[in-house]
């Protein structure tokens, strides 16, 4: 295995102590750790170059829209995108769903159109998703998949018709780790004229993303899934179908015109960019794809899965455990339920041996409901931990299992 | 800490919940729901001559919700509406920390271990808020029987 | 006048040079620049308890979540709201805006119903409700303001009529710095059974808020505008109303219970806040609010108004010059044109001298249009600026004035 | 930095705009617009075999973008259409800094300065951007008599 030992020295709270313990710290699906070369880029727009961006005259704030803009071409490059212009910053990958379920859906769905989405979806692509259904009389339906995590693709095809309208699949699943057939699903989905939207939350910091490959409609991202901040995110949209679109939100810097008489919206990206944006979030999430490509994807993913074997080999040798999530095609997530101790137990108790990890439904309810289980433990791997973190997992599920034996 | 949590009392309530399941009787009852971990626990009371007769509770959670349940439900059977919710006051007081209060009432005083576990107050106090929920909403015939 | 060199300590950006000169920073109505405890605040978040808040059973988790209902608690002491789940967070003012308008709109609002907002509105208070206008056949009507800036109550009360459903107004005009009579707006909504919104971006930082004592029912705000980081705003809604309206987005920690049959929503503050938030950003927020009292916001405003007064004076004693927005109730902000000098010149002569004014419509085009004029030039102070800031703005001026001569 | 933007010959022309006003005869026109500071150039062209036999331009805008279209239009008068495109992508490469190289044509040098200015750029080119979309759009009859 790579060793990433000289990492941490980006990190500092992972050298905090938590409850007298070392921190394993193995709740990174929910959010990453950021490296300091991020915190101190954003810190650096904020002490020198802090302005509101294109509107200005004034040099600060042209330098704030140059440093902006280039953060929205290595976005577009990161995910192989064809032009900067393809890619909206949002507040976070729930935004940039609901941006695509109410411009998109509310202007294109209509009584009887099917919202086909897998059934493991994460809440934010599914409850956005029945808002715009309820307003158009459109019908969401779910997806079946494998109690392995694995999509039923034969499924898909035969649900596809000429009433599919949108397809929606998470790209990576955040309670399982499944990766799914991202450009199969957009074929079933272009296949019938529907379009494809990805939710790329915890895609994008572990498997590589090219949307032109795929041919996908709408990715959808968060920063700080993916080494950079909170607050930020992404929507990756087709030209043709953001300009076709109206507008989400309205407000200053997406309007070409406004008068009480009437108003016609500026050009894409700006058209979904009203107001101020998250400018150093905005870098900040820039620095943190430079800084992951600057590691490289297949090393991060070399260690995380390597890691999330260990795991799963050692916790499935235990008395009670069964894992969860069993697809051929996996990222570094270890699910698991312990006969007969609820998982929020073994959450708190893990977190009393310093082992951060996610107990609960990790916003997938139907997913839970599917695989007949009221929660999880998740344990999720990012790329600098390290074999003393599986270590104290192991050593904390077992302290469960003595203190309910 | 976590010892002063996970004690046997605990353990063994949780393991072995007391009155759980149905009523024979029910004037009222009311769901509690924990959308954090999924805990749900439903608490069904024989009210009368405002005192609670009878109590039982069902429902599925983690250890701390169903030890909790279960030793409120050993609680409050046979006293006045009122002590019950009285006792839930100085109960909730007690484990956020507003109270140093000890409550000396039954194996209470062995939840107070979860004061340092703020994310699982809501387990610890679940049932007492449907049990709150419960007193003010009385069943009809076709409740009962759903 | 007070004092305050001793603070520009705080703010590493004001003492750096801009094409050679002293920054005068005069666009703080664009954003201000952040202290650095706020910075440091936001730092420290990341460095010793960055972890998604809510949902996490372990203990960085819970400190995060402490950390940000505790900002929530101090926006409300701030505006002197009743309580803190009358404060949603969002992205920035635009985006609470745009909740009311679709989320309270959509659900409220018939064919010819009326919108009616101040002419001098901001685009993110005219925008969003000609969007959900559009959609529900309700018409957006302007309130007629005067030739200074200030409101006309007189016309505004002779408009309101059954049909009134939503009144919005600015507490603080951008482009003139006009203090508008929130109370008496307020009272007239209400005499039809109006809402009444109030567009708080450049209130927060130099007018006292009191959403209580004024009744109004919605108060949208921005971090950014007040000393606080980009990214994070905040809207303030009467609990009776938040309650009655339907979610705007939808997502994760925004649900109680999701089902591919049904789903149900969660309480407030949560059903408006999906997705993850921006944990430091809304520390940060906080931290900002704090500093702000501190340091005293009567203090503020008086040294905002000595220098925007020292300013107006001087210029208008410049030939040519015209003082656009003469309200007797302003705020430190001084809007000017110069006869037969485009602003946008004057703007980046001024930038080549250090000073970062606005030039332009300040997002106001309908305000512009009833002034007579395509933009102005504004000159806009927080409580940081110094006597210097005065005098090379005046310098910058004159050398316009030389070479257009 | 500064002088050599607003150099006497700018001031000139945003003073005194060359070509200013509406034509005689009119085969094409379109509109540039600028929302950053509201510069509005509407440009007018009478193309015959295929050569710019006339040109003007009305509108409002600040010194850069009236100075542009006034040197513009001096520089193309009388120039085959491909040429004042030709003319453009040199220009644009010029004041966006992708080249060094002078154009040596009328006084359109003097608007190099705006390389410096990167917010400005816009402004300088409003016009040609206008040109651009104009030659593609003849106007009929009804559209000459607004
Ligand atoms: C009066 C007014 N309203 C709304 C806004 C929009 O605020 P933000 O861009 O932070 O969303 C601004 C700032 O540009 C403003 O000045
Ligand atoms: C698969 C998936 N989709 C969407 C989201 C929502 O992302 P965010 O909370 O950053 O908006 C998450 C994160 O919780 C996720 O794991």
């Amino acid at each position: 295995m790579m060793t990433n030992t000289s990492l941490l020295d980006q990190f500092p709270l992972l050298k905090e102590k938590v409850r007298g313990h070392r921190l394993a710290y193995l709740d990174n699906a929910a959010t990453t750790q950021k490296p300091l070369p991020v915190l101190e880029e954003m810190d650096r727009i904020y002490r020198t170059l802090n302005a509101n961006v294109h509107r200005g005259v004034h040099t600060l704030s042209q330098q704030a829209t140059d440093a902006f803009e280039e953060a929205r071409a290595k976005v577009a490059r990161f995910i192989k995108a064809s032009e900067p212009a393809e890619v909206i910053f949002t507040k976070g990958c729930t935004e940039s769903i609901n941006l695509v379920a109410q411009s998109w859906g509310l202007a294109n769905l209509k009584p009887g159109d099917e919202i086909l989405l897998s059934h493991g979806e994460h809440h934010a692509n599914i409850v956005p998703w029945q808002l715009a259904a309820e307003r158009c009389g459109a019908v969401v339906r779910p997806i079946p998949i494998f109690e392995s995590g694995e999509l039923d693709l034969k499924a898909l095809s035969e649900m596809v018709s000429s009433k599919t309208k949108v397809v929606g699949i998470k790209h990576v699943c955040n309670a399982l780790g499944t990766i799914n057939p991202i450009a199969e699903v957009v074929r079933l989905a272009h296949s019938v004229g529907a379009i494809c939207i990805v939710d790329g939350a915890q895609g994008l910091a572990h498997e590589p993303v090219d949307v032109q490959a795929w041919g996908v409609d709408f990715y959808a991202m968060s920063a700080h899934k993916t080494y950079g901040p909170m607050g930020v995110g992404a929507l990756y949209g087709k030209r043709s179908l953001l300009e076709s679109m109206p507008p989400f939100m309205g407000g200053g810097d997406m309007i070409r015109t406004v008068s009480f008489d009437g108003t016609t919206f500026n050009e894409i990206p700006n058209k979904f960019e009203p107001g101020t944006p998250n400018v150093p979030g905005v870098v900040g999430f820039g620095a943190a794809l430079d800084w992951l490509a600057a590691f490289g994807l297949p090393q991060a993913t070399a260690i995380e899965n390597d890691l999330a074997d260990r795991a799963a080999a050692e916790l499935s040798s235990l008395p009670g455990v069964v894992l969860r999530g069993t697809a051929s095609q996996k990222v570094g997530i270890v699910s698991f339920t312990l006969d007969s101790v609820h998982p929020h137990d073994i959450g708190t108790i893990l977190d009393s041996e310093g082992v951060a990890v996610r107990t609960g439904h990790h916003c997938c309810m139907p997913l839970m409901r599917r695989l007949n289980v009221p929660a999880t433990v998740r344990a999720s791997f990012a790329l600098y931990n390290q074999p003393e973190d599986v270590e104290a997992l192991i050593k904390g599920v077992q302290k469960v299992q003595k203190i309910f034996a | 800490m976590l010892n002063e949590l996970y004690q046997e009392t605990i353990l063994d309530h949780g393991r072995k919940p007391r009155n759980f399941g149905l009523l024979p009787m029910v004037t009222h009852c009311a769901e509690g729901h924990n959308p954090l971990c999924g805990d749900q626990i439903r608490v069904h009371l024989l009210i009368e001559d405002d005192t609670i007769q009878d109590i039982s509770f069902e429902g599925c959670g983690c250890a701390i919700s169903l030890a909790s349940a279960s030793l409120m439900s050993s609680a409050i059977k046979g006293k006045k509406v009122g002590e019950a919710l009285g006792l839930f006051e100085r109960f909730h007081a007690t484990v956020t920390n507003a109270s140093d209060e000890e409550l000396g009432i039954g194996d209470l005083d062995c939840l107070i271990g979860v004061r340092d576990h703020a994310n699982r107050i809501k387990c610890a106090t679940l049932a007492w808020h449907a049990l709150k929920v419960a007193v003010q909403s009385p069943v009809t015939q076709s409740q009962e029987l759903p």
